[in-house]
């Protein structure tokens, strides 16, 4: 066994080498390759049909992982997981590499909703949950900022109000993503207005598509209609489908929040390995880039390459870094936070770097220039 | 903020801002999204009126000032224009008006240059090219003498800003004897125009192609081989008014957001302390004074042809196609998620200051051409 | 009379062009050239003999000033001023390019403690202390801040203890630029422990070369001993020398402080015309680095060059807008902060272009490189 | 913070940790600023004795490793070294080592190696040249070959850090076959070493001027011709030492300056309000935790040398770079003006970071490098 093994949990767990010989097998056989052009991050150019197509193939790629047995790796047998350890995760993150898998479902169904459910729900709400999630048939979303809100999620607005064994609720939420294709909502309410804020709201699953609920989509400027607002009126939801205890949603609400902030170190989620265990590595979008603007010849724009490129690799190690700092207890969860400081940093500076190489195309542009023009939109919302 | 103007001059914006106000507020910017030009005729033609194309024209020429400098007045106008994201080719038509002034002979200054004066003439500055000749200056379209005085182009021209829009381009291209500018009708046997895709709510670009267009020597502005000097002149005209306008659309983009922090400070729901607040706007105010400044001095720099004219308007380039970028993306920023609504009207000021900071030259152009304007210089005194 | 003047105050004043005129001939007649590589901001390689003996050279300009006429142009007459405008003084900012000034003596002698002691002195102490300041014979420092104190000037706790008609101090002051070779300082000191912060200080006159005030001498990173501190103990000083009423130092201090933040854009101190007004435009330093390195060729190298140069257009530019908009009330007297905060943003950045550009030999040098290596000194204090 | 260290590495680490604060504390250091050797020699023979310079020695040679990687194992002293800003001839002699181990002669081994191993030889690497050739990987120092196999060497290098301590140069020249690295005695006729100044105060750097230096066939380590690919593998190695020696300095930096801050805080005199603190500090520990993550990967993609290896030193050389001294400014502007006095121990480690973001190249030269290298992949592929 290795050396890393031991720091599993007991019992008889799969060996990692022998889980990875397993795998890479199965992988073969039964997931598509990665498509050659991964759209990362650019869904606003998709139609509408489009992205229902994609969100439909999601959930197929979930349930072909669910059906072979690697369907959530470290979420727990008795609710349809692998119920194996982080190096096992770790090693499908290695192993994932070059094919297609259900990058969409991670963020936020795996984390924080399925997290926040696995570490907070009834043995119940799991089982009528969980497994559905892991077989792609429920993608959730957060209901948590509010339209008057700001960062200051514990000032919900949204309220819940007992009638007996029900609830209603009543309210607004916005910038869930997704929304109108998706099938749950994780919601934080104020069931108690007598009391600090903190101290009285309370956290309830809500089925997305009911009456009462109307999804608007917003516009965003780039012409992305991928957010969305939702006007809550009087949606009756029965009190089984409140998670923790009454007045007591700033307990799972504070949990839900870091492990939000985690998701670039978490082990509930997929991410393919970055290049220090792909083999073959791969080309950068900033060559690309510089050479679509016929620049490469331009020590400028070469040193804008490799500092794109270089930006890339660093936060790939430190993602890796501060997640085995968490995961060996080496830093505290306050470490997630790190990680978004510095994937705001550099995702800021990336942004730029990338507006820089689509020079003047960047900002009008013909049909053959079509990649810098999608630079310059990208620009626009560089802080979205 | 704008220093000691004249009451004539107070006249004049007042004038401006009350008639964009009234014409193109912000939410019909929003309307003509898929407008293929982005404003309307009678809408320029009663600016002109208002004296938004006469201010580089000399007084013999049916032109001239408010103050004395009518580059100052215009960049009253740019920066108005910056703080309604106002649509118009104010830039491009100005440019081609100044060159007909000074340098056009007398039937195109009857002709077009009356007609922009009046407004009923749109006119297009067509001097950049496309990749891999998209550098400052780069010039290849070729004029080829056709015997006579005259020339027979064949090139590309793009982003031309308002190039869907105008009746008439200038032109750069290179003959046989040097760089020379040409007037070159929009219908123009040869001349296809086919319109770009840009960030820009309210302005359009177009590609311009011109296929063996055959012009007389009347077409020529300036001298044959005269362009290089002429069109560093233009050129400096152009930065001069773009530099105005961004530093507009910094302020109105400053105004809302410390209006809106303040607001949602006072009611409760700050997305950010008072201190940090202040910090943040402290460093955005001192970005907007510095960008106002170096503007205003490139305007009069360029206004009076002093020796530092050149070096100044790529200082006022370089200096806000950083900070400018740099300030409307933080006032998005402060407005949490509604600030990168469609809805929302920054984004119009953010596009404008955006797109601003990729026309006539990037800021690594600018830069290098400040170092080059150094080494010159330095040579010419050895 | 141009429209400026209009702005003046009433009287006699002379006309800005006929004092451009006499002006210019009194300079070319009675000023040295300004030498051609003038020391900017590197007192600390000079030395001490060095630095003492340009220490008497600045008096001697002054006193060259003062006899002509020319000394504290809008300082009242009664106090040896010339008692002219704003406008004046900037015709004398233009028209001194090219000569050899004071440069020293205009912080902090000027600004801020001859504009304290204008605002908050006694007519007996302004007539004490202004001549003799516009004759260099008295260079002024500022005893502010405190050893424990950080920024926070409020927290003073050097104390002065009334005794009769007396005063007596104690305590230490420290970051006095030059305390070595200085004659007075102004000092902020407690004298009250009995009331908030604010609320117990008052503002002393206090020679510097007397009995019981030890000036040391710090030594900075890169080897300067420019900064000092001061060790006070039981100096006596009469009643007569405090400034403002007892207590009240806080008044005095806001003021003071703005005033310290005011030097950029000041009339009461005069600062050779940037750029715009100068008719031959200079070489840059920044040009010069990069021909020194070897690196004119590189593009990267250019666009810093370039940068650097822009700033310190943009620098100039805006401090003279600034001025100019507080001056004529178009801006609060809040606005010299932004002059501060550009300021510190600009000399950070051109502090590390000018440490780029020093390539290799930023870091070890050898004789011949002794430029790069000062900009490599120079960046170690960059915060400085 | 170290991540995953075995118990043997652990006990290796702090005896080294416990040697260096008892040996070279920080006072040592100021008190050794116009020493013109910086260290002595005693205290880096024994610091070869707890293993210093025998990490990237082969067994075989009489090195070895504590983990199985040696490199590895080395990265950890250097990290100790930033963190003591420790004096001591680190990279330069590894470098010349592992050269020997890797590529060197029997009788090279027998006596350079042997000597370094045990302390009693310094060895200096000297691969940079003065400007105009002081661009990454840029040699021109000449070897003629003088007939049987021997080469007269003539040039000049710098910096070459130790190169005033050193009894051994590794010396990078171009013969007719290529470039070759040569092992040449300090003492040998025509060579000429001089002192440069330098911003560190207990690290020294020389010129080494070689005028006609007469060696013999046996002083060529590994292939003539070789050395380009050989001294891409050197440089790897020397940067990833590097790296771990800035992120130690930067750690001990930003250790101190978090104490100090807090301690201010509690005691009534910040310098900033808690919240700013916060926010600075939040900001300082992502860059540490970035910076010393992509140094782990340069150092495991170089032990292992992977094909991702030259790629991911430019990376960590090009970020620490950048963010190395950027923290430690903030860490010295923190204090306020207590830190920039000489007296202060901040700047010791600002100088290390400072200087080593100069050595074996500038952040520039490694971007650009970086783009080079996916250049040369995407060519390999077509």
């Amino acid at each position: 066994m290795s050396e890393a093994a031991v720091t599993t949990t007991e019992g008889d767990v799969e060996d990692v080498d022998s889980f990875r010989t397993r795998l890479r097998s199965w992988l073969a056989d039964n997931m598509p390759p990665a498509p050659a052009n991964a759209r990362i991050g650019v869904r606003g150019d998709m139609s509408d049909e489009e992205e229902l197509a994609d969100v439909a193939h999601t959930r197929d790629l979930q349930r072909r992982l669910f059906d072979g047995g690697f369907a959530g790796i470290i979420f727990p047998k008795e609710y349809g997981g692998a119920g194996l350890t982080n190096e096992h995760q770790q090693v499908f993150n290695e192993e994932i590499v070059g094919y297609d898998y259900p990058s969409r479902i991670q963020v936020p169904t795996f984390q924080p909703c399925a997290t926040v459910l696995l570490e907070f729900g009834t043995h119940e709400q799991k089982l009528a949950h969980i497994p559905a999630i892991l077989k792609g048939q429920e993608i959730w979303m957060q209901f948590l900022s509010e339209p008057s809100g700001g960062s200051d999620v514990a000032g919900a607005q949204t309220t819940a109000v007992r009638d007996g064994e029900e609830w209603v609720l009543n309210g607004s939420k916005i910038w869930t993503t997704g929304a109108w294709w998706s099938d749950w909502g994780l919601c934080l309410a104020r069931t108690n207005w007598e009391v600090p804020k903190h101290r009285g709201l309370s956290v309830f699953m809500l089925k997305i598509h009911q009456p009462g609920i109307e999804v608007h989509r917003i516009e965003m400027l780039n012409g992305s209609k991928e957010f969305c607002q939702e006007f809550i009126t009087d949606v009756r939801i029965p009190d089984r489908d409140r998670i923790g205890a009454v007045d007591d949603g700033w307990t799972v609400g504070t949990r839900w929040m870091f492990f939000e902030k985690s998701f670039g170190i978490s082990y509930h989620t997929t991410r393919p390995a970055g290049p220090r265990a792909n083999a073959t590595p791969g080309t950068s979008p900033y060559l690309r880039a510089a050479q679509r603007a016929g620049r490469l010849d331009d020590p400028v724009t070469r040193d804008l390459v490799g500092e794109g490129h270089a930006l890339g690799l660093v936060s790939a190690a430190a993602n890796a870094r501060i997640g085995k700092a968490i995961a060996t207890g080496k830093m505290s969860s306050q470490g997630a936070g790190l990680s978004k400081v510095l994937g705001g940093t550099i995702s800021l500076r990336l942004a730029n770097i990338s507006w820089e190489l689509a020079g003047a195309a960047g900002a009008a542009w013909t049909d053959d220039d079509a990649a810098q023009g999608s630079q310059g939109v990208a620009f626009l919302t560089r802080q979205a | 903020m704008e220093l000691q103007l004249t009451s004539d001059q107070e006249f004049f914006v007042e004038t401006t801002r009350k008639y964009l106000e009234d014409k193109v507020p912000v939410q019909s910017l929003r309307e003509k999204r898929d407008d293929p030009d982005g404003f309307d005729r009678p809408y320029w033609s009663q600016g002109a009126e208002l004296g938004w194309t006469s201010l580089l024209v000399s007084e013999d020429d049916g032109g001239g000032s408010i103050s004395g400098s009518g580059l100052a007045d215009l960049a009253l106008v740019a920066f108005e224009f910056g703080r309604h994201a106002a649509p118009g080719p104010l830039i491009p038509t100005n440019v081609v008006a100044a060159a007909l002034s000074m340098w056009g002979s007398d039937e195109q200054k009857a002709k077009e240059l009356q007609g922009i004066l009046t407004g009923e003439v749109v006119a297009a500055w067509a001097l950049d090219e496309p990749r891999p000749h998209d550098r400052l200056g780069d010039v290849t379209l070729a004029a080829e003498p056709t015997g006579g005085g005259g020339f027979r182009l064949t090139g590309v021209k793009e982003p031309v800003e308002a190039g869907g829009q105008s009746d008439v381009f200038l032109v750069a291209a290179r003959t046989p004897d040097g760089l020379t500018n040409f007037l070159v009708a929009a219908d123009a046997p040869g001349v296809t125009v086919t319109p770009m895709h840009g960030l820009d709510l309210s302005r359009r670009f177009a590609q311009v192609a011109l296929d063996g267009v055959e012009l007389a020597a009347s077409a020529v502005v300036g001298q044959v081989g005269a362009a290089e000097a002429d069109n560093e002149r233009l050129l400096q005209l152009a930065l001069a008014i773009q530099a105005e306008e961004v530093v507009g659309a910094m302020d109105r983009c400053l105004e809302i957001t410390i209006e809106w922090s303040f607001n949602r400070y006072s009611f409760g729901r700050p997305l950010a302390s008072y201190q940090e607040l202040k910090h943040r706007f402290a460093d955005m105010k001192a970005w907007l004074e510095a960008g106002h400044a170096i503007a205003d001095s490139a305007v009069a720099n360029v206004a009076e042809q002093t020796p530092v004219a050149a070096e100044t308007v790529s200082a006022a380039k370089s200096f806000l196609g950083v900070y400018g970028p740099e300030l409307a993306h933080d006032c998005v920023q402060m407005h949490g998620g509604i600030g990168v609504t469609f809805d929302h009207d920054l984004h119009l000021y953010l596009r404008r200051i955006v797109i601003d900071a990729r026309l006539y030259g990037s800021v690594a152009d600018h830069r290098q051409r400040i170092t080059s304007i150094l080494e010159n210089r330095e040579t010419a005194r050895v």
